[in-house]
């Protein structure tokens, strides 16, 4: 077998399978099998004496770049990588069914129909003070999204539902919302409702309203706002 | 470290005049893996191919060592013992010619029987010594040094139907709109409010007029309206006590009546 | 890529780089990455759907054959490994491994070349009657686990080996256990066996034999047994 640096010179025209040069084999098995990245001055130690170990190593490099696992260097160390373009394959998204909290889905129920809704009108509506939790929740579940901001002390943030929230609920718009007299036919009011009592019809336009302010920069940053992954 | 050492004896029992402080001497037989493993070693030492054994000679040398090993009073485990045993009846089946008609496997048989065992043993050995042979991972070859593991992405999957929506707007907003009447009642509209409102409403209407009506006109928040009942009310009839309006009710929960009063002090309240 | 790379990647097939298929990329991407061995199923699973994973694994097989690491089949998984000759070459890697005692050993042969066996069937082999000491080390090891009962008196359990005694061991299958034609040869497994024990060859086949008894519910909690893991 020729020494590798001749081979390095030699044109690639004859350079064939067979002749691939036995530090190969035991590097790859080296960097293969160590727990961690090497350096070369631990390569060197464990191959034949007189091995050409940057020289071996980047061959190897060149030899892996086109598949499917990368020889890379990180820092002065040498190891085997997945190639990066494959990250995906080595993620699996497991589904997970989950329940909504009964919480979640009160709130979730009334962004839907009070939208734009701010977070104190929520909780004025729900009797509890403790909507922040649940409307993380269900920016997370991605079903509402901050709109805008009030035109109020505070300038608290008006939320609504998005797309995501009329698919998932198989909704064509925010209209197809059943009204009061719906609930009632539909058996979910009893009746004994005070006078003048109302359920909003609320309404698909991303307009903002009068009272409403469009969201700042930074809004979206603040961990309210949902991933942007989620919504599509 | 053996599977033979097992501080039973049987018939063979030793000498029952030794002191029970001897110490067992047992150190011998540890070293074999049993009757049928020393039998392979006394047949190795015969030099010979398991083929063609003798077992007569090896039985002898078996029940020899057995012997001596209960001279030396060596503890042996029953194994061996049933195995002296049994080699004993084997050369002596041997020794003797068979008799004629007999039943059951012969002498012969039985000898090939136990040279057939001593051949699988020593094959299994040969087996299990070229197993331990074969390249061993984690001795020998390695599995990848550093995996990168997958990972496992959770992705909720949020179930909640229409129906769990709606019930859940609708009951929220049941509970709450009873509750409410309660929460906002401790907003009230204070006494002064009312009569000061009253006060100014008198001056527009002289002829009787239905509470509420001046009422609802004001207070556009529903939720206020009892309190604001409630508060105008007792103003009402505080101003009616001091003449300076007169109250009329047709029945008890019928609309109340006002008017200012033109005569101070001739006023009186039907109710 | 340079023309340097395709030169490096020629196999005895005459495969250029550019036609190398994807599916080879994913494949090794996968088996690299893994820490354990992936069947076929798992595989096809990750990759685009149509790929024909068990042609894509040979060729990946014989691709990485004359390399430092191979890819190997055990059972019906695959999994990359440092090649068998460079053993010398990574000892600083090698683990102690758990000292098995020449009974245990024996033992594990028997189990290996007769399963399924029964301890009764193993002591009347060795020709000592203390074999559930060392089927105890074997089960602790994690070499055999219990596959079923006999159907004879007492109705004895009958061990086998798993996957993971293959994989230690570097098998495919039971089929290239050392020796075992010449042991099957010689005929050593036939006449004084009880009947129903000379098999033609051990067979880790999860069906149980005409006389096998599946395991009943509480033989896995009795010690003997492994994690209920059994082969897939």
């Amino acid at each position: 077998m020729s020494s590798l640096a001749e081979e390095l010179t030699h044109t690639e025209e004859e350079v064939v399978a067979d002749a691939r040069p036995e530090e190969l084999r035991l590097l790859e098995a080296l960097l293969f099998a160590a727990g961690e990245p090497l350096d070369e001055k631990t390569l060197a130690a464990r191959l034949p004496s007189g091995t050409d170990v940057r020289a071996a190593l980047r061959r190897l490099q060149t030899e892996y770049a086109p598949r499917g696992v990368n020889l890379v260097r990180v820092g002065n160390k040498w190891t085997f990588r997945t190639a990066n373009d494959l990250a995906w394959l080595l993620t699996h998204e497991a589904i997970q069914p989950k329940k909504l909290s009964r919480a979640a889905l009160e709130t979730l129920a009334i962004v839907a129909y009070h939208q734009p809704v701010t977070r104190a009108e929520i909780e004025e509506i729900r009797g509890v003070t403790a909507a922040k939790g649940t409307l993380d929740v269900l920016l997370e579940v991605g079903w509402i999204r901050p709109r805008g901001r009030r035109k109020a002390p505070g300038r608290p943030i008006t939320y609504a539902t998005n797309e995501a929230f009329l698919s998932h609920f198989g909704l064509e718009t925010l209209l197809d919302l059943p009204g009061l007299d719906e609930l009632k036919g539909a058996g979910l009011f009893d009746g004994t409702l005070p006078a003048g009592f109302s359920v909003p019809a609320p309404s698909d336009d991303p307009a903002l309203r009068e009272d409403e302010d469009p969201l700042e920069e930074g809004d979206l940053d603040i961990g309210l706002a949902p991933r942007p992954t989620l919504e599509d | 470290m053996t599977d033979t050492h097992a501080a039973q004896t049987t018939a063979f029992a030793p000498d029952p005049e030794r002191a029970s402080d001897e110490p067992a001497l047992i150190v011998d037989v540890e070293g074999f893996e049993g009757p049928l493993d020393l039998l392979l070693r006394l047949a190795r030492e015969q030099k010979v191919d398991l083929a063609k054994i003798s077992i007569l000679a090896l039985a002898d040398q078996y029940l020899a060592f057995i012997e001596e090993a209960r001279r030396l009073r060596l503890e042996l485990a029953a194994d061996y013992l049933v195995m002296a045993a049994w080699l004993a009846y084997l050369k002596s089946r041997l020794l003797l010619p068979e008799p004629p008609g007999a039943i059951g496997e012969s002498a012969a048989d039985l000898a090939n029987a136990l040279a057939l065992r001593l051949k699988r043993l020593e094959a299994i050995r040969t087996a299990a010594k070229r197993l331990t042979e074969r390249p061993q991972l984690g001795r020998d070859v390695f599995e990848r040094g550093e995996p990168e593991p997958i990972n496992e992405i959770k992705r909720p999957q949020w179930s909640a139907t229409l129906y769990d929506l709606l019930t859940a707007y609708a009951n929220e907003r049941q509970k709450h709109a009873l509750a409410r009447v309660r929460l906002t009642s401790r907003k009230v509209w204070s006494l002064a409010e009312a009569r000061a409102t009253l006060e100014r409403l008198l001056q527009m209407a002289t002829d009787w007029t239905a509470i509420d009506q001046y009422l609802i006109a004001y207070v556009v928040e529903p939720s206020m309206r009892s309190s604001v009942l409630a508060s105008s009310l007792a103003a009402t009839l505080e101003m009616a006590r001091e003449g300076q309006l007169e109250i009329h009710q047709d029945a008890a929960f019928a609309p109340v009546y006002v008017r200012r009063r033109s005569e101070p002090g001739s006023g009186g309240a039907t109710s």
